[in-house]
């Protein structure tokens, strides 16, 4: 097995393969390092950072959907200072690339927090996510607006050398619109999707049950809205691709390297299955064997249509 | 914590149609704290997606137990569980009970399902050589559970059994007995008995440990999904299901 | 039981109670028949209808995906002529409320379908699909642009006497300033929602499962977004709206009349449940008469918000 | 058509690990005709959400059966299934195959797991007073299901059973016999075989209907999710489900 290669770059990045585990479901690291060796990972990608620390949003944060969830975490974090004091040296230990996810709620929170992030060497790539459903400030406000992404992209581009993933947001017309921005501004890559704007009521006392009303929907239920968010990027614009919703098994990566990824991340199947992404390597390195593919980079963007 | 395979024993029913499911798991069994959980993936397909939490009930050799009452499609499929199916479990997690201490009795408050992780307690406070008194309380008769505990109190709102009004209010009218000796209490049910037993705590300056609940989607520590308002630390919450689910009372905002 | 009203209205359409079979999901009425008696519902909206009969795409129109279907059926339909002549007359049969969905690939095809089928009495209203995602002429062209929607709204609105509804694309950023220039051109109503885009690939000839490459998202997983998107109508405009996504019990009626829904639509459930309408009713009684409610309409957009 | 509340009385296991699955529907047992198919909600919840087609395999008093083999999430269900369990099925539906008619000997040409709908089928035929020749054809061995069938002839791609070949050129090595009945060719299998087969019977002039497969929704006529050319109108699909599954083989573009 060993003359495969599962390796894979994004953009400027390369990773041993491409299974990343995503923003917000992998904490900083240390939690899933009990459940796998993350020195097998193609990496991870932080809870999103913010300048200050954030406490998030009251419960209920959470609620089990068909084949889905909704979470209103409302970006609790430790702040980027506690983070390079207190988390960084533990993922030290490990070989593992690590993307710093940002968030912020002003253009300029987005620009110091790289500021100080950068200087980290260990920090592989920057993901700005520009599209949290679940804050009031910024999030969607800026998620939703093409010239704030486009703005966003280049003044962080501006503060760092290290590669650049703009994380988009799927409640968008057209999502491929905000890929090309992004590519003009100079941004590496994009991931996609973030979750899906969603709710759900208590019938009885009439209230949401989230306390943010509204939560971001992931899991099983959104992989075909993915798909196609995926697919109408790769179509469209000549950027390089992570893609992420609904993912749970090898099969389901193979697809979303077939509609355009690059690489993808593995979220909700992480609280399930804590070493999903462990089997899912294996099960890549199977497929790649079975239908004689030498490198699976070859799969990114491979579909045949009509 | 581990996650390991294990296997349905069989599903045995106590008391006012609660079911218990016996589970053989040596490898969790070998390492339990009275007061810990399990997060158990109750089918293999993603109805329902996510885990389900559930507190050690008891613990025998290489089996564990859970209790529970059939309440959505989780606990459903659960019910229906047969001898040798495979079940895949989170666990050991959390933080349980600190049942050594400075105290010779512990005092058992569990409202409803509450009684859950108790039966285990029991068993390692009797070791221990402690005293027990457990109270128990429900909406009425048909909301008791006694099983595996001792020297039991009973409260129900409607009098259907035992005292009537609140198993607080029992505990209220006991107070001597509790005065008498070095107590601790330990305590699990919904949130307005908690409520109601912190107040009795403060007022008199008793030692008690929480189990709380919360809305989760991991169960360890990795999705932020289930916050409790931390007494001491405003600008953070804790979570249930690491830094809890057992909390001292004073710890909490309840 | 006999004093519990279950009638709705949706501004002037009257209906005995709020379950209305969804475009697509119920044909012209025949098959159902055979399973439910059509007199108990409040309505049915019959597949899209064009000037001309559409044949549709070829097949394979349909893949299952978790807790939901992709469809690209390309809106196939006989034609208003053929359904006036061949359709009506069975459903004549029945008292129920005709809601006659129209698709078109111009705003000419929509105003020359409502001139033809305006004529029929026994049609109580019409449907307008502007955002059927499956065909490349029209649907999302119109739906995901706030002019197109205005105009095609006025246009229909200048050549009937009778409601017209329009049913919104959820595939836009803010389905709320689509519903607001809905109320503008003087629409009666708006039906949310159709779709999501979504696709889907085999893995091994990596090509998509749908002949039409991407398809629409229905069914229980789509539930969330679409009650998110009723509360953004309701909070924003003041417009009856009709819910619709991923409906398959009395509890999720409940939940989209709270959310602002005046009535509701059900439509995969069909598929799977033939005879879910009239649980459904019987569901809604039971929990009108157990928490005392004397008018079922009381519940639409009850929500309490903190 | 009705929606029936049926009832699982066994699962046997025949050749080749395919399972027959014996359900009690006296209802939808009352009304068959061979090639109809079944709609069946194999879970009682959203895993997996649509209902999977089924032919009906054989009708016996009060119950009915149909054949599979486990193949994706839907047969792996049906396949766990238990005696008593209940079983939420629409059917009959579709259009089977026209037993009548002018001819003395049915040719029944079978692909893999195209032999589901002729057991019940060769039953009537006998009853009919008809000859039946049953050409079974699979990719090895292990594809060859004879269940309820009577004289066959059978091929396997292979060679590791019977002729080596494909069934139609088994077909065709004995089309001598073939020209000396009054025949009609009644068929099932996958699309390349379909295909074959009706360049065959064009050629030879041969009546030939046969039982087609599409994606599903709904099964019975309201989702226009089944289209198959026609051969005939252009201008509109006709739809697996009620148009067929059973087709002349003439009608339809295969
Ligand atoms: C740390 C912890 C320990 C627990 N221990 C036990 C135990 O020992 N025995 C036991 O029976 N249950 C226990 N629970 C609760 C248990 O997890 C839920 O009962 C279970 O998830 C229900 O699953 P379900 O799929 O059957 O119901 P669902 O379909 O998930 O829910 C059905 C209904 O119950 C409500 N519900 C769901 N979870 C809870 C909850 N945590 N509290 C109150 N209402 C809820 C839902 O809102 C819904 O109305 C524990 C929970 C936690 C967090
Ligand atoms: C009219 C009709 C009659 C049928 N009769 C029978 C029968 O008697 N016995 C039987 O075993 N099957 C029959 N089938 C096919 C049967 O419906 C599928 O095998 C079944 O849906 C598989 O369900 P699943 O959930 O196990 O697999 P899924 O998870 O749905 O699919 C597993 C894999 O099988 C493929 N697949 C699914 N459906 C089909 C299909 N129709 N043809 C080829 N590949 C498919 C999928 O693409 C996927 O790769 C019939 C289909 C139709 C339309
Ligand atoms: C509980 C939870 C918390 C999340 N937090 C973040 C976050 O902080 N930043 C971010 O960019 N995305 C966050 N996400 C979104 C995920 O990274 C991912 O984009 C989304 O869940 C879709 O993938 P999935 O369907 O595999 O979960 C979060 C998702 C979940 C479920
Ligand atoms: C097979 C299928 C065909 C559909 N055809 C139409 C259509 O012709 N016109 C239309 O407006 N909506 C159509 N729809 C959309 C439904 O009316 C409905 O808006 C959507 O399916 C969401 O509801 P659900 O989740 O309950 O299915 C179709 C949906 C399905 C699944
Ligand atoms: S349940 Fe995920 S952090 Fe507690
Ligand atoms: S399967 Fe729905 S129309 Fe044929």
């Amino acid at each position: 097995m060993n003359d495969i290669d599962l390796s894979v770059s994004i953009g400027p990045i390369k990773l041993r393969n491409p299974i990343l585990l995503a923003s917000g479901t992998v904490g900083y690291g240390n939690e899933m390092s009990e459940h796998i060796d993350l020195n097998k990972i193609g990496g991870i990608v932080t809870k999103s950072l913010s300048l200050k620390p954030r406490k998030g949003n009251p419960p209920q944060r959470i609620v089990e959907t068909p084949a889905g969830m909704l979470n209103a975490i409302g970006l609790a974090n430790v702040g980027v200072e506690v983070f390079l004091k207190e988390k960084i040296p533990f993922l030290k230990q490990f070989d593992v690339p690590l993307i710093c996810n940002i968030a912020a709620s002003s253009v300029d929170e987005y620009v110091e927090c790289t500021k100080i992030l950068t200087q980290e060497d260990f920090i592989s790539a920057f993901e700005i996510n520009v599209s949290c459903p679940n804050v009031k400030d910024g999030g969607l406000q800026f998620g939703n607006d093409i010239s704030s992404v486009g703005k966003i992209t280049a003044k962080v581009k501006a503060v760092t050398k290290k590669p650049v993933i703009i994380k988009l947001s799927p409640n968008v017309s057209y999502i491929s619109e905000f890929a090309k921005v992004v590519k003009e501004e100079g941004g590496d890559a994009v991931s996609a999707i973030n979750t899906l704007v969603g709710t759900s009521f208590n019938i009885i006392t009439r209230r949401p049950k989230i306390y943010n009303v509204t939560g971001g929907l992931s899991g099983p239920a959104i992989k075909p809205v993915a798909l196609a968010k995926v697919l109408e990027i790769k179509q469209k614009v000549e950027i390089p691709i992570i893609g992420i919703g609904g993912i749970s098994n090898w099969q389901d990566v193979v697809e979303f390297m077939i509609a355009g990824s690059s690489a993808i991340q593995l979220g909700t199947i992480n609280f399930v299955n804590p070493t999903a992404a462990i089997q899912i390597i294996d099960g890549l390195e199977q497929y790649c064997l079975h239908y004689g593919l030498k490198n699976i980079s070859q799969l990114t963007g491979s579909y045949i249509l009509k | 914590m581990v996650t390991a395979k294990s296997f349905v024993e069989e599903i045995i029913k106590i008391e006012n149609n609660i079911h218990l499911l016996k589970i053989y798991s040596p490898k969790i069994a070998s390492e339990i704290t009275p007061g810990q959980f399990l997060n158990i993936k109750v089918s293999d397909n993603f109805f329902p997606l996510l885990r389900r939490p559930f507190s050690i009930c008891d613990v025998d050799e290489k089996f564990i137990y859970i209790m529970f009452n059939i309440l959505g499609d989780g606990t459903k499929i659960l019910a229906r569980k047969r001898t040798g199916e495979e079940l895949d479990i989170l666990g050991p997690l959390g933080h349980g009970f600190k049942t050594e201490g400075n105290f010779d009795t512990a005092i058992i408050v569990a409202g409803g399902l509450g009684a859950a992780p108790f039966p285990l307690f029991t068993k390692q406070m009797s070791s221990l050589g402690k005293n027990i008194y457990s109270f128990i309380g429900g909406k009425s008769e048909s909301d008791i559970i006694t099983y595996g505990m001792n020297n039991t109190f009973i409260s129900t709102d409607d009098g259907s059994f035992g005292f009537k009004g609140t198993v607080i209010e029992l505990l209220n009218r006991n107070i001597k007995i509790l005065q008498e000796n070095k107590i601790k209490i330990f305590s699990c049910g919904p949130t307005p008995m908690l409520r109601a037993l912190k107040e009795f705590c403060v007022k008199n300056n008793f030692d008690c440990e929480v189990s709380t609940e919360s809305a989760m989607a991991c169960g360890f520590g990795i999705c932020q999904g289930c916050p409790i308002e931390s007494e001491s630390k405003k600008d953070k919450y804790l979570l249930v299901c690491k830094d809890g689910p057992v909390f001292n009372i004073k710890d909490v905002l309840i």
